[in-house]
């Protein structure tokens, strides 16, 4: 694998909403990419249902059905909706099957009967928790591979939240070890997206569906919702975006691998991988706080090419079932972003949006197209490793922080910040000095296998 | 401002793409006068079939003008309605003009013709969304039944009492709001001690199959346009499980 | 009362999201219209949180204080809190009072401690269902007054939603009968919101709390419902947009007694309101999802000064509450509205709503703020009555959908809409003339009593 | 791109406006030597604390270093979290401090020192979102409780298996899936019937306080950091009930 050398974008002012340089398209006639926006909306069974496959068919089919209803209701064009599967839907690949069949029939459905273009995006849960399981060799290894292959038959897209690094990194971010967020999120969760992707590829490839991508959600958001709003004190948010800006290095493995995009909504290192990799981006901000709250809840869908609302449990509203309720919000929000598009305001209306969060905390900031594209310049100028890129990354976005007066940090964040900075400059330069370091110093952490990374 | 003039990009208008084409009325009368008058009543036109029952039952018997007219009229309405080619509005016209004619031949015969059967419908207490609730009356009323209808904000025990002294084949329950459809399994429960199994079909907004499936009698009915097929089952002796399994689930 | 004769604003060109001719400030330092928008999030209790008042406060107590502690979370400056009563808060006047003493309580403890600027607005529930009681001599119609005046002791707005003309609305709605809107929503609503207003007003004043406004979600609203999406077939779309052109002339009474505004978030008139009577306006679209789908999601945000998520019942979602989820969405929704002014793009943003709904089907047409201007500029160039200036609001609303090829019509609604437009041309031109008419007409009308109206 | 130099019109950034202002920690030891061990707790700098920890051990005994030195240390650094000052990772370092120099402290006693308690904890069968848990763990352990920490994805039988061996003054479930915290019921099930009536703390992202209280034993943890207060209070004897009134509601 080689590790990516040259910008998609020469700068960030290229970089828009709804168009990537390698659009992707599905066998429903929908181009990711291809100049307009897409909503993705994500399901989540109610408690119960999960009991049998028979009942969580039925939850899906109505679920999933919710959804494609009411786009045809309001007039939306086109629909993916993405099934995170719970436990049980990887535990049983058969169920995650079943389930992605029945959505491509009914999706069938809706193209003849009115013309609704709709994709389906399964995305197995990674059932492999690094300090319980070998991510390599393990039933739970075994299962989620097998549950690739099911779905892929069926869904458009398949897509998954890779754990690699988990148990370190979960050691060092409540110790404000940053060379520790090094080592978990990008040395070994790297190592274990490039062992893990180049099967999912290939599964993909087999049954010609789309390998879409993969996300920090187990790492960097981990940071990110611990750093939480303006009321937490768990992680400093300056700590959160260094890690978001190393978790770019391992997520930029899948594409490296040959995955296509859409990339996986809850990634918010996509602006940074849409700058290098130039594949459409799944991105979701304001209409997934649903799921959860963030910072940057509308500079995340500047340039993204597919918006969501991460996941919404299946239950009823008055103005219908929720999936019915945020498909149309999120159909509502890409038509004022396709309608900019069409009469080429689409630069003024990214402003507004970059505008709303860029200030709001350094999330939202770092993401700004014109910083993400800085710090994937930095990755790719730096490509000799993935802990080299990494660190870059978190350098350079460890500077746009301390070098924006307008960007407002808590005396304490701002500590933490410059501390970081000074723990990076101590580091080794070359990957394999910064392994043996790391390993010495992180044997000792819960369930950290070496050789599951092939260390 | 700037407007589009292609905005396919941004929205689909799935309502042109399913237009139902429009077709004519079908002849369902064996004699002209008669057709006549089953016309005016697909046309919805109230004094037209007054005028046109009046002349007709020069010659016919109020029955013949019933059977052979007016309801052929409003099952020929019905059958358009269920097609996808008339709108709610047009059913409830119609309806007023067949009811206006059935009020002369009622008038001539000197008793009123029965009906199918009897339906009590009603509003939750404390819930005065009753839009749902009136076309559930119009479309069972367009089906030749006798509909009982309590209004809005009617009282649990007002629904229950009405059960008892109308006995109908059905009841229907509308609720927009969560904080008033709690009446329903109330009136069921009490339905049930007094022995009246009868089916118990709830709606409205805030109504979810869930809720009504949990308890005894209750069936979801999730459009009004259900209602006369569900009054017709009820008619033809089906219970509220064999209701429920079909209608629900 | 003198009915409106002339225009706030010129012309279409001169409206704009957060500013209005006539700002509106509260005593936490809010200004409606005063040159931003201002988020409005309206929950709604639980069922069973009805059966005491210490419960409903309780519920109240979560469902307002979450909302409020999000907004800090996230960083939204500015938040306004509808609480629409249900049944119980008006049929027990001191319900509703407590109700807002309570969170007039929890928003000063906000400003200080956090400097969040909250603001509150009442919804007495309008128990008249005018079929059922005497609109002017009623329990019911003692108890909502009351209400107001316990609530305006506390409260920064009230507002509520009359039913006057209800009862020959719904004879007329299911009849494809124009006349009988104009005359239940124009001549007989119209007289009863003069009859309510002149006395909210005075109850406002004299606790200096904000005469909000009104709405017509009784009969617009429920023509508009009926009417649905794509898929329905209970009312035509076109006979919708002509109720809601005719309401125009009711809701625009209350502004005529001395209301200020902010206006109802549901009144969907409201664009056609601004234009004449230059308050602050309130809206609801695709973020008021959770309560019931529309198809004007972006466009009626055109020109909002409030934007609203119409009611949310209070519950768990993976991200919170849905009140804090809601408040936070909105938040952002206003966040891009208010950034696209800061920069100077709000002409873009604006035609990026507009174009978003603007032929998505009749409601969206109407509302669009050139078309929004000219049925008001018809009705002050009619306003000899309210029948003369609703009916002048309808036939221009109908020729300009005529008129606009871009604006396809189903063939069915394209011929309902040429009937109406006959029937109208058909009616007298004096409203005495048309009152003589229509007593008789609907004289057998279930409940209606003339004299209730002052007829 | 335009970017405005004032936002003050689309957000307000409300930690600047509360940050609590720092304040140096306090002396916590009668004696030179001890404070420097508490300070290098309040640092969290573990090696240096373990170094410390060994010269001082040369002239004073065990329990003094700990209950002088370290204890009193890792106090402070409670107070500071409780205060705002401190976060997370400070807390979590200033512990891990801690432990190193009581681990040989113990070495020296050849004993283990006596906690104050023992607290089971777990996150869920199915659910490997123990994030919750490890702070929960952390702060616990930061507090003097003796921490039997079961990791994620635990049966049911397990954690009860563990309260019959271990009899903890409470016990703690995380559960971030509403498919997955449906096992702290059965769990609080099968306590009572063997007679343990544990405080069963349960929390995270799925878990709601209407859930937790609608099961025997139950109490809701909203945040971690009311973990060791909750604890103290199982310590000092409180029941279920007795806590679930404190905390809830
Ligand atoms: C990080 C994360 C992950 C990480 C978890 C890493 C880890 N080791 O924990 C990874 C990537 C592994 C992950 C995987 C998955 N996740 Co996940 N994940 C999250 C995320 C983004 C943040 C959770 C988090 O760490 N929060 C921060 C911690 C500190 O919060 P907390 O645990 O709630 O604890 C706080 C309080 O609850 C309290 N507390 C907690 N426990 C206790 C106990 C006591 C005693 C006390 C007093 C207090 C207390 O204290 C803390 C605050 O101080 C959430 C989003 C969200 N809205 O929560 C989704 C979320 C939890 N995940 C979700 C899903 C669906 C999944 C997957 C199934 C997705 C998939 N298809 O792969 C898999 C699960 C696989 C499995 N079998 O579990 C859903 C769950 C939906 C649901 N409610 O059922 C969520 C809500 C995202 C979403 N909106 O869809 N996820
Ligand atoms: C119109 C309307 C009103 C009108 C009602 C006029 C009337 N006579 O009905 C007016 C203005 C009076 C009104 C008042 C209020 N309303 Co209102 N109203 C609505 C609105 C906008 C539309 C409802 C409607 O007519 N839909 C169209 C009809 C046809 O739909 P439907 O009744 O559901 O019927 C369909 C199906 O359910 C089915 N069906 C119904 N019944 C039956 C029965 C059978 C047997 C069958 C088979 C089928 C069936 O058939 C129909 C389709 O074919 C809704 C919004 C919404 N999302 O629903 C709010 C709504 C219902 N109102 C609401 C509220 C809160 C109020 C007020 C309390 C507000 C206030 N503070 O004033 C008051 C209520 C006062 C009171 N005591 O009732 C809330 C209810 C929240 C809740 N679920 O608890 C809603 C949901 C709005 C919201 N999102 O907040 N409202």
């Amino acid at each position: 694998m080689n590790l990516s050398s040259e910008m998609a974008y020469k700068s960030a002012d290229e970089m828009m909403f709804g168009t990537a340089k390698k659009p992707v398209k599905t066998k429903r006639g929908i181009a990711f990419g291809g100049g307009h926006v897409v909503p993705e909306v994500v399901p989540h069974p109610r408690p119960g249902s999960e009991k049998t496959m028979k009942t969580l068919l039925r939850e899906y089919e109505r679920a999933n059905g919710d959804a494609l209803e009411r786009c045809v209701i309001v007039g939306h064009p086109q629909l993916m909706i993405e099934n995170e599967h719970i436990f049980q839907m990887t535990h049983n690949p058969k169920w995650g099957g079943e389930i992605a069949a029945q959505t491509a029939r009914q999706m069938d459905d809706y193209l003849k009967k009115y013309g609704l273009k709709a994709a389906y995006r399964a995305t197995p849960a990674d059932l492999r928790k690094p300090d319980m399981v070998n991510m390599r060799d393990s039933d739970y290894t075994r299962e989620v591979l097998e549950t690739f292959e099911e779905c892929a038959k069926y869904a458009d897209v398949v897509s998954i939240e890779s754990m690699g690094g988990k148990e370190v990194f979960d050691h060092a971010i409540i110790r404000n070890d940053i060379a520790g967020l090094l080592f978990g999120q990008a040395v070994l969760g790297g190592r274990d997206m490039e062992w893990m992707w180049t099967q999912i590829v290939a599964i993909a490839k087999k049954h010609n569906c789309i390998p879409g991508g993969d996300t920090n959600c187990s790492e960097a958001n981990t940071a990110m919702f611990m750093a939480g709003g303006y009321l937490s004190k768990d992680v400093p948010h300056t700590l959160a975006a260094l890690s978001r800006a190393i978790c770019a290095s391992r997520t930029l493995v899948a594409y490296e691998c040959g995955a296509t995009g859409p990339t996986k909504d809850c990634a918010y290192e996509d602006p940074i991988i849409k700058s290098i990799a130039g594949v459409p981006i799944s991105c979701e901000g304001k209409t997934s706080a649903c799921a959860h709250a963030d910072l940057c809840g509308n500079v995340i869908a500047a340039v993204t090419d597919v918006w969501s609302n991460e996941a919404v449990e299946y239950h009823d509203m008055f103005g219908g079932t929720t999936t019915a309720v945020f498909a149309e919000i999120l159909g509502y929000d890409v038509a004022a972003m396709n309608a900019s598009i069409d009469l080429g305001y689409q630069k003024e209306f990214q402003a507004c949006l970059v505008n709303s969060d860029r200030y709001r905390g350094p999330h939202g900031f770092m993401l700004s197209p014109d910083n993400a594209w800085q710090i994937g310049k930095a990755m790719v100028d730096n490509n000799a490793s993935l802990y080299s890129r990494a660190k870059a990354a978190a350098m350079k976005c460890g500077e746009l922080m301390l070098g924006d007066p307008l960007l407002k940090l808590t005396a304490y964040e701002k500590e933490m910040l410059q501390g970081y900075m000074k723990d990076m400059q101590a580091l080794p330069d070359k990957e394999a000095d910064f392994i043996d370091m790391s390993l010495k110093k992180y044997s000792k952490v819960k369930g950290f296998v070496p050789a599951a990374y092939g260390l | 401002m700037k407007y589009l003039a292609d905005y396919a990009n941004i929205l689909t208008r799935y309502d042109l793409n399913i237009e139902v084409a429009r077709q004519a009325a079908r002849k369902v009368a064996k004699d002209e006068l008669l057709q006549k008058v089953a016309d005016a009543v697909v046309k919805g036109e109230e004094e037209e079939a007054a005028k046109l029952t009046k002349d007709v039952l020069q010659k016919k018997s109020p029955m013949e003008v019933i059977n052979e007219g007016l309801i052929p009229g409003m099952n020929e309405v019905s059958r358009l309605w269920d097609e996808g080619v008339y709108f709610l509005p047009q059913v409830i016209l119609a309806s007023d003009a067949m009811n206006a004619g059935i009020a002369l031949c009622e008038e001539k015969m000197g008793k009123s013709m029965d009906k199918k059967g009897k339906v009590v419908t009603h509003t939750a207490e404390g819930d005065i969304h009753d839009i749902g609730q009136v076309i559930v009356n119009a479309l069972l009323n367009a089906n030749g039944f006798d509909v009982i209808n309590l209004g809005a904000d009617v009282p649990v025990d007002k629904v229950v009492e009405a059960c008892r002294t109308h006995n109908p084949v059905m009841v229907t329950g509308t609720a927009l709001m969560t904080t008033t459809m709690t009446a329903f399994p109330k009136i069921a429960a009490q339905l049930k001690r007094l022995g009246l199994a009868i089916p118990f079909v709830c709606g409205g907004g805030a109504v979810s199959e869930e809720y009504v499936t949990s308890f005894e009698l209750g069936v979801w009915g999730k459009e009004a346009n259900q209602a006369p097929g569900m009054a017709e089952d009820a008619l033809s002796g089906d219970n509220w499980q064999a209701m429920r399994g079909k209608w629900n689930g």
